[in-house]
């Protein structure tokens, strides 16, 4: 069976379009291009200084000068760039980025999210997380519905915000929600679940979209 | 022509306890490895270290961290090592968090002379604290002022006698802002050339930014 | 791979009477000379360009200026184009002014997202009018706002067919900004080649940022 | 005989000192490179995008790709370097310039300079001007004394200003002259003049320096 992850992970990419411009957040996010359609053709950004970047170099192939955002040692496709911080961030603070998938601490129905930080607990740093979110033109949160049994889905996140209304889209294993004026407004829901589990899995209003579909993740 | 090249001890002695400095590199890919070995040998102390990152234990910026020779630290990530957090958490050490975007446009901005820039970025979180805050054409923005530092620390992968650098690949991130903003510049290379060799098109930082050149950076 | 190269005809078809428009070049070194001259043909009219200085009449944006076809002109220098400065005094084309390091900024600004930059360039002249000021550790500030327009002009030395683009020597200038703050960006290109052909550590700009490509730049 | 022009630029030369990175306007400026003292060796800027700037280029071996900020073909040395205008006026602005030199139409005891406008007569712009003025360590100006018998050198500038405050030396024909926090002060005199001559031509205080010396304009 499919992981939750996976689900996610598939779902997201049917967002993706021909020639889009896309930054990939750490984890989760990554998994996303496993499952783009064939004619979908990305270019993926690094916000370390890569447009164009390829797959995870294969062990032995390394080059210890090109790496992505994650640490991780990367190749790039033919019709790469390399830049250096000021023009990375020119490049999504600028609205140059179509999309950036993310994950979510917790997500509010005002499109606030807070992904950086748990007082007291976790205090990794924003990293590249506030600029992308502020700057990408479309922020899809890629994100399990609840951890450990608490939803992430909330009227107002309670941790310190990542970025101000921004956010567009959130796909969880159980449902696609967009967030619109009126707050979330349910898209689509999974097979094996109800809309009153997703209410009652989610801590705040949920308007279900007169033209409710079956989320169908693995399209291709 | 001034003779640039040093060794690593004759350029750490630069640099003294208490010092701003600024380091190169993304998850030290970037980072001058030799120089933060040389200042480990030395113990300079207290250092402000303006950096992306903390690097990982016991690499990059993660062998100052390691050492306890930071005092401060302003950078946009630490999650990768667990020792800066610790060290945070217990009272040591002074982290200053920074979006990674603002980060390269203040030092940017401490570079090329402006009083600083106005960005959308952190509008809303806690990055607003104690920032100067503007609204244009009903757009909020926050005031990110300039940084500069005392010394940078950068890593060049071809560097010519002049000082003219060329950064290879994502080696390149936040050295070349670096190199415009600090008193002192040095940078490891990782190979040295004649003045000439390098292509005036394919120099990424300019030579008069360049005060000295270590060899010997791998 | 969307097919980016057009002719000039196509190019210039998404120009529109009375659009902004930025034109690469200094001294119209740098300036797409087969681009102009298609705006000429045209007789596209009342321009807003914005670009470093008018050329010289004939050449690079003194082509536009010698048929009239400027209503407004965003530079920082018109020294070199006679024609320009006449028809300023004779009411028929609006000049407005801007230091040169600060129109650099203005157009970095617009295509980096930032709401402005602060710089010490022009305080206490008459650049001063009209803009707000800010004294920040007892300096006094411009904000210089950001700069966009609707199509982005510019001239690229080799370019591949996804749009990489590397200028040569100094024809980058104004260029690498304004690639980035226009809605349509128009690269004429000198000479064309495959995708994987440039060097990813020597294109200056990316591709995503040049919507079509013209050849045949001389 | 000497022209004024050469007297001028010689002794602005012995102001630059070995390793300077020298921004130089246009026109008389340019002449000071022909007086170097051959152990000082400068790197020259174009605000258009070059340090390690050269001579101007020879009839035939132009490139039409490489010019200088004069709109002049020019060459560049081993180890020079292009980059955009950003980069240029980041160079300019961010201090990184020793000295800059430029010519000028009036400069008043305040060490603001009036260099680019004369309302209703003369508006090319400021170009690069602006920019040169705030940020390089070291404003010289080079000029005649006078021009068409009217003093260049003033108490407070009436055309509009270039840069407020910023000049630090005044070379002319005459006269060396430094803008300290009390005015004009004399440094040095040329040989063929007299104090009364250069103040009767200036119109401002001038200072006379407890150590005023003998201009020697071709000492190389």
């Amino acid at each position: 069976m499919a992981s939750e992850k996976e689900i996610i992970a598939s779902r997201v990419a049917q967002e993706l379009h021909d020639g889009d411009v896309v930054n990939l957040g750490i984890g989760l996010p990554t998994l996303v291009c496993n499952y783009l359609p064939s004619d979908v053709h990305i270019t993926l950004q690094s916000e370390n200084g890569i447009l164009g970047m390829g797959e995870l170099s294969k062990p032995g192939t390394e080059h210890k000068d090109r790496i992505n955002s994650g640490n991780q040692f990367v190749n790039v496709l033919p019709g790469a760039s390399f830049f250096d911080s000021c023009t990375s961030f020119g490049i999504i603070r600028g609205g140059h980025v179509d999309v950036t998938i993310l994950g979510a601490l917790q997500v509010d129905e005002t499109g606030t999210l807070a992904s950086h930080i748990v007082p007291g607990k976790m205090v990794p740093g924003m990293g590249g997380a506030m600029d992308l979110v502020v700057g990408a033109k479309k922020v899809i949160i890629a994100t399990t519905h609840t951890a450990k049994g608490a939803p992430k889905l909330v009227k107002r996140v309670t941790l310190p915000p990542t970025a101000v209304n921004r956010v567009h889209l959130i796909v969880t294993e159980l449902a696609v929600i967009e967030v619109t004026e009126k707050g979330f407004l349910l898209k689509e829901i999974a097979e094996n679940t109800t809309i009153e589990e997703v209410k009652s899995l989610t801590d705040a209003e949920l308007f279900v979209d007169d033209d409710l579909k079956i989320m169908k993740p693995f399209l291709v | 022509m001034k003779n640039k090249i040093i060794s690593a001890e004759e350029a750490i002695s630069f640099l003294r306890r208490g010092d701003t400095v600024m380091v190169g590199g993304f998850m030290s890919c970037g980072t001058p490895e030799i120089l933060m070995d040389e200042i480990v040998k030395k113990g300079i102390k207290d250092l402000h270290v303006i950096a992306n990152d903390s690097g990982v234990p016991g690499r990059g910026i993660g062998k100052l961290i390691g050492s306890k020779l930071v005092k401060k630290l302003t950078a946009s990530h630490i999650g990768l090592n667990q020792e800066t957090g610790a060290q945070m958490v217990a009272g040591e050490l002074e982290v200053e968090l920074v979006p990674q975007g603002s980060l390269a446009e203040k030092i940017r901005a401490g570079g090329a002379g402006l009083g600083g820039v106005l960005t959308p970025t952190g509008v809303g979180t806690e990055v607003e604290n104690g920032k100067q805050k503007i609204t244009l054409d009903q757009v909020e923005y926050l005031i990110e002022m300039p940084l500069k530092a005392d010394v940078a620390l950068l890593r060049g992968s071809i560097v010519d006698k002049g000082g003219n650098v060329y950064y290879n690949a994502t080696t390149k991130n936040f050295n070349p802002m670096m190199a415009t903003a600090a008193k002192i510049v040095i940078v490891a290379a990782e190979k040295i050339v004649e003045v000439g060799e390098l292509d005036p098109n394919y120099v990424m930082t300019p030579g008069i930014f360049v005060d000295y050149i270590v060899g010997g950076e791998v």
